[in-house]
């Protein structure tokens, strides 16, 4: 890392959320597949071999963070256009079948932004509520359920509060339905053990590089015998259902990131947990009037997310940048634009608050020096602010 | 994002803070992005002789508060009147499209700090 | 390169239209996006200000490759998604004003499929024929235009017999009838120049694999003012048009590579036209029944192809293997089915001239001696298959 | 794609070529792929004492014909007409889902070849 602004200050990155950097052994896995074993996985000769094989080892790789087989994992150039493929595929493949989705309101915007388009296209979408923690509550997934519902889309664990949903729960009542039950889980892997078959998930987005993968690369699962139409037409590859030349240095990358960040999810969950509770408490116990947003335990074990009313969130993060920490207000996605996120307003977080937020996400590689800081840094930046805006 | 004069003016803002004795204060808000501003005005013989803010609001807005409040020490009423938010803008060197609007709290807050003081006076408010 | 079979035998990589080693140049542009600049686009921290401007100066370099403007390229995963996106993204627009297509009867299934897709969905598509060298006629572009036409799709390039498209002359008809042009460019970059506003074009598409650059990345050039429906929602990269983390790396490879393959297009035609021309004129001197397919001189620089009747071409292709030979028996997407291609079938080659088909496309990675040792290597092993068939 | 055995097979054709004075010849063609396959058979008692073919087709065709003569080669006419595809296959360790179509071609020619000469014989054919 080299931030421009002051070389002499260390980076503490606290934005795992948004991405993470590629993790060197994973770079060093995918730098044989762009000179060496280059060939394309679709031609006939044995330069091709290295990279039909690498394909199928990533493909149980990824089959094994997920307990499923390989057969069911197909790779994408990331969580959106998984979750594009998903939603569109699924409710394209039963249009003859319904024409309403029920998802929560407080979706991703590949998801909610997808279901957006759809209604434009003549398909209806429940956005459900969910209570002040960001929690959707299973009675009224099924409650929300109409003759014409061939899709349900509840995210895993959400990008901004960091909330688990009750996933299982949820898959639950669609399997009761016969309902098709899509989840996002590009936050979650890494973070819980994700079992498809137990939690009753037909179709899951994941995305590489938010568990120090390459950018560009992601998966879906699809449970055998579920036919989502194709979103993106061409070439064989993929079993004829998602065509284009692989992307075989990613689709390396992706698997051996898989592998790493699901070999030890508890050992993980316990140091970053415990940084984590350590920022939290720091936060909480030094700074007053500040507010800790999302659910306290079912919460991604990375996720810190405050507000600190009387403040705006964009100069807290400059100021922050200026001391070398790296945060964001919200999801990567919107920062930049003022309004409010969709996800504070749904848990009905006020505006003084979803304006002041911060959101900070942890990883692998941070240590109790750099949450240390933090705690130092923070405190005096948050009450410069506050009094320059208190009137 | 930002280039340095904005940032400089962030970090470092001019006439930041309270003022005792202002001869005018004013609060004003953007319905748009909620950012406040309270703006407090010296005046003697039609002269700003000193100028202070507060700022809520995000880096584009305190730097712009910063800003204007320095081109108008000093100046008199008119001349103060008719500093616009672009000419902020540009002595500020610029700033992203998505936050020009945040630069018009500080038009806002001088013309109305202008307005009333003039209307103190019995004049006509411009 | 390691050719797990032989690995006595120098590998000739005589494919470079299904897919090109990643030059190492643009592989060391690429490393430093992974690891130190790994930062999300969109966030506000300095550290991502390296990944923004390399994708700034990305967009630069494709956009100096197509003579257009660097706001009308946006970046996605491959060819293949910027044909599915040109292509429905185009139509989907353009909904109201009609539901016709005119394309080619020899695109790549990357625009076949789209546009079969778009059948099942009431659109109605016309596949011009071409002649027997492979080329569309411009009077026939005209002709099939109704006044429900909303898009026109005709390659620059064929990605089988290299065959080059009067794309300037399409382009003139399609503006002469306000409909908008898109052309699959993926198989031109690199081997002629291209400008986009000379040869009217609205909307084309590139993919960065065929042209030194990494797998899974491409763009499509968007003519300023031109606004296809959106392929792939959510997040608001790409000016809201292309969702999805930005692939930085991915993205600096496909900008390094087009600026190597297009800073002395003339310089490598002399090149690789000399081993190419020694190549062509080696095979017709040397082996008796050799066809030459496509046209013999509007075609792509790097291609030969072949047709050997009384032979079949994968059991060539895997002789030539044994050699250490890569070469392809037509679309890197068709082999491995033995359908004859839809290219050679619209021109009308016989099926015996189809099946015994070989495709050869050079690099600048190419040299003499290789050329000289497949002439040397390739008529008796075509001897022999032809022996081991004649009855 | 292919296994050792076949590459072995297809590299190596046993039993390629014409033969001189034979039996019976038979000519089969699947229409399917295009394929071709000249079977030459010598038959004395019953027993195929020698064996020939000569094939245009893929890599999995010329293999599953050279198997195919190796494997009826000495045996009687019934243990030749009780030869399958999928024995072919088994010799061969297995082919590609894709190619398996392609290993029909020996077995049809085989029969095809044992019933032109019953017939020739005055039997029935199988
Ligand atoms: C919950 C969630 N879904 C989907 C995405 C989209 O993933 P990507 O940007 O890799 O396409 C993200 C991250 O941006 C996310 O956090
Ligand atoms: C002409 C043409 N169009 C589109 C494509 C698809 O490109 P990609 O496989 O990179 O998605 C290819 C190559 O496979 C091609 O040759």
């Amino acid at each position: 890392m080299n931030p421009s602004h002051a070389p002499d200050i260390p980076t503490v990155y606290l934005d795992h959320s948004a991405t993470t950097p590629t993790h060197p052994d994973v770079v060093r896995a995918m730098l044989p597949y762009f000179t060496e074993h280059f060939g394309n996985p679709s031609s006939l000769y044995s330069i091709s071999d290295a990279a039909r094989a690498a394909i199928a080892t990533a493909r149980t790789q990824v089959a094994a963070a997920l307990g499923c087989s390989a057969d069911e994992i197909f790779f994408t150039a990331g969580g959106t256009e998984s979750d594009n493929w998903a939603i569109r595929g699924m409710t394209s493949a039963r249009k003859k079948e319904g024409n309403h989705i029920v998802t929560s309101s407080i979706e991703h915007h590949a998801v909610l932004h997808t279901c957006g388009y759809l209604e434009t296209q003549g398909f209806s979408v429940t956005h459900l509520p969910v209570d002040r923690y960001g929690l959707v509550d299973p009675a009224q997934v099924e409650a929300a359920i109409t003759p014409e519902t061939t899709l349900i889309s509840v995210m895993m664990a959400n990008n901004e509060v960091g909330t688990i949903q009750p996933v299982q729960e949820i898959g639950a009542v669609a399997r009761d339905h016969g309902i098709c039950f899509h989840t996002d889980a590009v936050q979650a892997v890494g973070h819980m053990a994700i079992d498809v078959d137990a939690m009753k998930i037909d179709l899951l987005s994941l995305s590489g590089h938010k568990f120090f993968g390459p950018k560009g690369t992601g998966a879906l699962y699809i449970r055998d015998g579920i036919l989502p139409d194709n979103l993106i037409h061409g070439g064989g590859q993929e079993k004829g259902r998602r065509a284009g030349t692989e992307n075989v240095p990613g689709i390396v990358g992706l698997g051996a990131a898989i592998a790493r960040v699901t070999i030890d999810i508890p050992g993980h969950r316990e140091r970053v947990g415990a940084l984590r509770d350590m920022l939290v408490q720091g936060i909480s116990g030094r700074i007053p009037d500040s507010h800790y947003n999302g659910h306290p335990d079912k919460r991604l074990v990375n996720n810190a997310h405050f507000s600190f009313p009387g403040l705006d969130g964009e100069a807290l993060l400059l100021m922050l940048n200026r001391k070398g920490i790296c945060a964001s207000i919200g999801s990567a996605c919107s920062s930049g634009c003022e309004d409010m996120s969709h996800v504070l307003r749904a848990m009905g977080v006020p505006p003084s608050y979803g304006r002041s937020s911060l959101r900070l996400t942890l990883g692998d590689d941070n240590t109790k020096e750099e949450i240390e800081y933090v705690l130092d840094v923070l405190p005096p930046l948050i009450a410069r602010l506050r009094e320059m805006a208190a009137f | 994002m930002y280039n340095e004069t904005v940032m400089d003016h962030f970090e470092h803002p001019r006439n930041i803070g309270e003022m005792e004795d202002p001869t005018v204060v004013v609060e004003v808000g953007s319905g748009e992005c909620g950012d406040r501003t309270k703006l407090f005005l010296k005046i003697e013989d039609d002269v700003i002789v000193d100028v202070s803010f507060k700022t809520l609001g995000c880096a584009a807005a305190i730097a712009s508060s910063s800003m204007a409040t320095e081109m108008i020490k000093e100046k008199t009423l008119k001349e103060a009147w008719d500093l616009t938010n672009r000419d902020v803008v540009e002595a500020l060197g610029g700033l992203p499209e998505q936050k020009i609007h945040c630069s018009v709290l500080a038009e806002d807050a001088i013309r109305e700090a202008i307005n009333i003081y003039r209307k103190g006076q019995g004049f006509e408010p411009w």
